[in-house]
């Protein structure tokens, strides 16, 4: 078992694929086909051509606040990988490739960027909450939904992201201390990406690893290389197949870095500097897989270039729809207050309208 | 039918509602093997098993939070908050989700869960053991804030909330968990949430109260009608959505308008009827319409708490003074 | 003098307090390195140094759990919430603690700390970053809750809120953050806490407001004016303790009121202000006292947030019907 | 270091003196003359006399809800000992010992427990903070208390007391991340007493120890026996100097056990075998240090029954005055929630005292 031979104490990390997309460890390699890499690999280019999509729309004022992924999208997709279709999913809110694994559409995904409640309703067969940008509050509801799983005799688990900001604030405490109790099917992974906005890691905590912290909660906790596909993906499924079998819950450490702004409205070159953004850029998670799929003959620089043109071509369209349908009916912000409108909703909403049509006359 | 008290009430109910329906599932501090530190779980664990009623580790956020996250999944959790005033670590949670998820996601996921706890004061406890949060949830979009005033009641609106596909705050005025005996059905019956009941009929003054404090505005109301003042009184029932009809109806007939809540005043929930009734009725007023309520103060250590407190000598004074106006 | 819009008339007050006293520290999220994501203490930590001015990891209950016992230990913290919308989290800090510790103690311990944060809606932003507070702060015994509407009164109150010997929570209006310009003078001068501001004198109606509000309501008040409507407008300035005799005297000369506010409308802060009137002017008052408000509803996603906002039109419009009643 | 010989990873729990007050570890003997253990043992002696009578007093209706804190006498009273005169003590709600040792008067202490908010008015010189009912929430004045401290360049620290309960709250993670990022001179002492109210020390926690949860900071934790006098100060004394030398926070585990009901309120008999409670009462902290001394010649059986009476009619007397003066001034109800009573208050204040005066009549 992974968890028993990387101990966070030692400080011991798991990695599989080095920087230049090479297995450094066969044993450890997961049962995961090249055809299905590819498969992760495409998501990972679409998170990457979405994400640089929205920053030049974003840019040009069409497109809000918007948190990008570059550089993480090894740890989303992997993770995300790892789950089974009934499984749930529990998002911070940095997590593209994932909820693109999970099965929402970037139509849905965008329009949630763009500002519109409708892009966080997500189809039935995808169980995935909406994201949760109160930090770390969202661990409780992936401990209640394992919770619920559980008690219904159901084999599903439910998987809790949040980042490294995220393990300072109680409910992160509380929610591995709860799993742990319960022996909830519950997976938590960390995306240590080495920054809360501004403040840096080692500013959160004085942790040697985040990993580590399950020790409070008693549970098993193991760090990866978050920018490793195959380590995050081997070590998401152990605790995938540990919780489904009824051992409980796992704390993951996917080490990785934002190698853009937190979010469109922040600049990071005010609190850190350029030789770390560059020795990070050489760890790409992207390009380390590529080279992989490339040297395993399943891939080429040209088809990478043409996918990554169109998957950017999609985006632009996918936005270029959002912008002509994406506000909202005025009915819609009072309908989904509660099942039924009570009666002041109601009558607010009508004096609302007759105060819009008097002002169209 | 039995005479039941307000928390064996409860617990009946509970009990009633885990038999019928086994996605409820019941948990909180204490809640399990010893059955709640009132007794309002007591032999749920025993009969239905621990993991319908269970206890947490002391975290009231994790506790509404797990609730969100079992209620998306299919069950309908009761949590249980041990006093009121063991909310506020909670807030966070019942705030940012649970008054939000159905809106947020516009409909696709929502909450069918029940928060259970103790409210106000006049039981002689330690600090923050009598917290009133009428306004601190009243106010939030989304939520349903219930408060019984009686064991009948108690059932009728706990089985409503507990069948409620959107999320119900249900406070229980501890003051009266065992003040008094009432026959309570044993088969099935709800109360709508978000009506007001008119428990006595008047034609001087509308009076709007609930829970404890409608024992007390009752008995002010017996004094008032020996001197002739006849109140019509109106047990609120639901603090969030609020039942406008009956009470603009009934100040329609009377003209007067007084609220009477043990909740600290300013801001405080009497401010809200006030303001409705102002809107919806104020051409009918003959009086200013008043509040009788908590001072602003926290709530005094139990020596000095009855001084906090409204017996009903005060709210008769005080009604008495809006009919003489 | 300089000519200074909001967000930098409260980093220039931060740093001349910071200069003035020592006991003076400021810290939250970001507030250290960056300077804060408004801005709000840039430069202030290379000025004062890392031990003055710092990051914080993230938990709002902390910030304010830690600013408690630095007051209690003789400095006067600063805390840094980043939006209102993580306020929650530090609830149960600020309730059970930062607005009762000198009760609790019956006046041993007291808290001279502040605690700033971003307020309302308005700046197209995600989730939980456009909360409006008043009711859930105001109503708590102790605190004391300030909105400034301009950058001259933000030096002027911020000053007074870290110079006084109670908690004050300062809530800063992140619409107008960066709306406009105005002299603030370099000196020292400070602005009463608990006293409104007349901002248009007028006959016909009194209209009470606060934060970005003001100006909105002051473009309606234009309006009006042009229509011979002259409404008296009061800033608020303060939610907790309310300036009672300013709006008194106003709604008696006037004899009709107008509440105006971002906030959601029931158990609004807004009823707090027309159940006041009712209290004490309810006779003066010529029609139904009334309040413009947000709707009942979570504050709507960027692309639906102006259906939520009064804009000068909605405003004027109610008026109207008030003074025409 | 005692942090480092004794790993709560590893299950390793400091003891000094056995259960029959024998030193069973000369080597860690605390630098603690045995005057000075008498001392600290007449402390411990009032607490359990003033427990026992309040107990009585309770159930005879003149007392309101009190919390006993029989059996935790020791990990109380010895943590408190460490402290200097100008050392922060900042209570959960269990820790009469405490009190006491860090100069609180008993006259004070029972007008809180009976129901009266000068009980929590202390004297000038006496630095604790009021007794906080919100489980955890104290912790972080702890750290704020230290961080003052430091920050003005002074040598006092902050020790702040926990229940194995209030170690599962989110407050409790905060404050101990907090003090590890800021190097904060505070100690963190958790009374483990095996319960939390009716809940087990085993449904609190996955964790084999609470002193493990120090890992979760990255700051040093240990397990000592809470009912060991010796240990408890030995731990505690350690911890002190190290924040007073700039060392940082510790994390100290007392494991103890309540002998007696959580409150007036609570019947343990639900929730707990008889047998527990006989064994724990074996390991009882007074009969060990009551042992000890006798040993050392320092006590006898004879003088250990009278001061133990003596202590019982002093608390008796205390608490007489009380009953006769106890009850508040209505003007205090309202003049303290601010340094000056807004008008509002003063209004409400006035027409109370009206409405008092007009019933009188
Ligand atoms: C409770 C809370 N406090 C503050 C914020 C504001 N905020 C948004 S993201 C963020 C930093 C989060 O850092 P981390 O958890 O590391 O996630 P990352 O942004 O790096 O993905 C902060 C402080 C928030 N959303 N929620
Ligand atoms: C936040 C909060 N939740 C619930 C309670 C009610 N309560 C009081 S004491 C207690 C148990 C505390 O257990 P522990 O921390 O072990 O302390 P002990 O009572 O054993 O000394 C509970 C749940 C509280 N005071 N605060
Ligand atoms: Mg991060
Ligand atoms: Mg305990």
């Amino acid at each position: 078992m992974l968890i028993e031979r990387f101990d966070p104490l030692k400080g011991e990390m798991l990695r599989i694929m080095d920087e230049e997309g090479q297995i450094i460890a066969p044993d450890l390699k997961p049962d995961l086909s090249d055809e299905r890499v590819l498969e992760l690999y495409k998501v990972m280019l679409l998170t990457r051509a979405a994400d640089t999509k929205a920053l030049q729309l974003q840019r040009q004022g069409r497109m809000l606040t918007y948190a990008p992924n570059t550089g993480q999208e090894a740890a989303q997709t992997a993770s995300a990988a790892a789950l089974g279709e009934n499984d749930w999913l529990v998002p911070a809110f940095r997590e593209l490739g994932a909820w693109l694994m999970k099965g929402v559409s970037l139509e849905t995904i965008y329009l949630y960027w763009y500002g519109n409640e409708w892009g966080s309703h997500f189809p039935e067969n995808v169980r995935m909450l909406p994201i949760s940008i109160p930090i770390g509050s969202q661990l409780n509801h992936a401990v209640g939904l394992a919770m619920a799983s559980k008690y219904k005799g159901e084999r599903d688990v439910a998987l809790g992201y949040v980042g490294d900001g995220g393990t300072s604030i109680g409910d992160f405490s509380e929610a591995l201390n709860f799993a742990g109790v319960f022996d909830a099917p519950v997976i938590f992974v960390i995306q240590n990406n080495q920054y809360a906005i501004s403040v840096k890691r080692q500013i959160q905590t004085r942790a040697a690893t985040l990993a580590q912290k399950a020790v409070a909660a008693g549970i098993p906790g193991i760090l990866v290389d978050g920018n490793d596909l195959l380590a995050v993906y081997a070590a998401v499924s152990e605790a995938v197949e540990r919780a489904r079998a009824g051992q409980g819950p796992t704390l993951i450490e996917a080490y990785t870095y934002r190698l853009g702004a937190h979010t469109t409205s922040d600049d990071p070159t005010k609190y850190r500097e350029d030789n770390e953004v560059v020795e990070w850029r050489a760890k790409d998670p992207v390009k380390r897989v590529k080279q992989y799929l490339i040297a395993q003959g399943l891939w080429s620089e040209e088809q990478d270039a043409a996918q990554s043109t169109e998957y950017e071509e999609y985006a632009l369209e996918v936005f270029r729809k959002i912008e002509e349908t994406g506000d909202p009916q005025v009915e819609d912000l009072f309908k989904y207050t509660y099942k039924e409108m009570p009666e002041h909703l109601e009558e607010q909403l009508s004096e609302y309208l007759q105060y819009l049509e008097g002002k169209v006359k | 039918m039995a005479l039941l008290n307000l928390i064996s009430t409860i617990n009946h109910t509970l009990d009633y509602e885990m038999g019928r329906d086994d996605r409820v599932v019941v948990f909180g501090e204490d809640v399990g093997v010893e059955g709640g530190v009132f007794r309002a779980t007591v032999g749920l664990q025993e009969k239905y098993g621990a993991d319908r009623c269970f206890d947490t580790p002391l975290a009231e956020g994790a506790i509404v939070g797990m609730a969100v996250g079992m209620a998306i999944n299919g069950l309908r959790p009761v949590a249980e908050i041990q006093f009121s005033g063991f909310m506020y670590p909670a807030y966070n949670q019942i705030v940012s989700h649970v008054a939000r998820m159905r809106n947020r996601t516009r409909g696709r996921l929502h909450l069918p869960l029940v928060i259970r706890m103790p409210h106000g004061g006049g039981i002689r406890a330690l600090e923050h053991h009598s917290e009133s949060l009428e306004t601190i949830l009243g106010h939030i979009p989304g939520l349903k804030v219930v408060v019984p005033s009686t064991p009948y009641d108690a059932k009728g609106l706990l089985l409503s909330a507990i069948r409620d596909d959107d999320p119900v705050i249900f406070l229980e005025p501890s003051k009266i968990y065992r003040a008094f005996r009432q026959e309570v059905p044993e088969g099935d019956y709800t109360i709508p949430i978000g009506k007001a009941k008119v428990v006595q009929e008047g034609e001087a003054v509308t009076v709007v109260t609930w829970g404890a404090y409608v024992h007390e505005t009752l008995k002010a109301a017996e004094q008032l009608a020996n001197e002739g003042i006849d109140a019509e009184v109106i047990d609120l029932r639901t603090i969030s959505p609020i039942d406008r009809d009956t009470i603009i109806k009934s100040v329609k007939k009377t003209g007067r308008f007084v609220v009477v809540h043990e909740a600290m005043k300013t801001y405080g929930p009497g401010a809200e009827l006030i303001a409705l009734v102002n809107e919806k009725a104020f051409l009918y007023l003959e009086a200013p319409p008043t509040r009788l309520t908590g001072f602003d103060i926290t709530i005094p250590l139990p020596r000095g708490e009855h001084h906090y407190f409204l017996d009903s000598d005060r709210i008769a004074a005080g009604i008495r003074k809006v009919v003489n106006f």
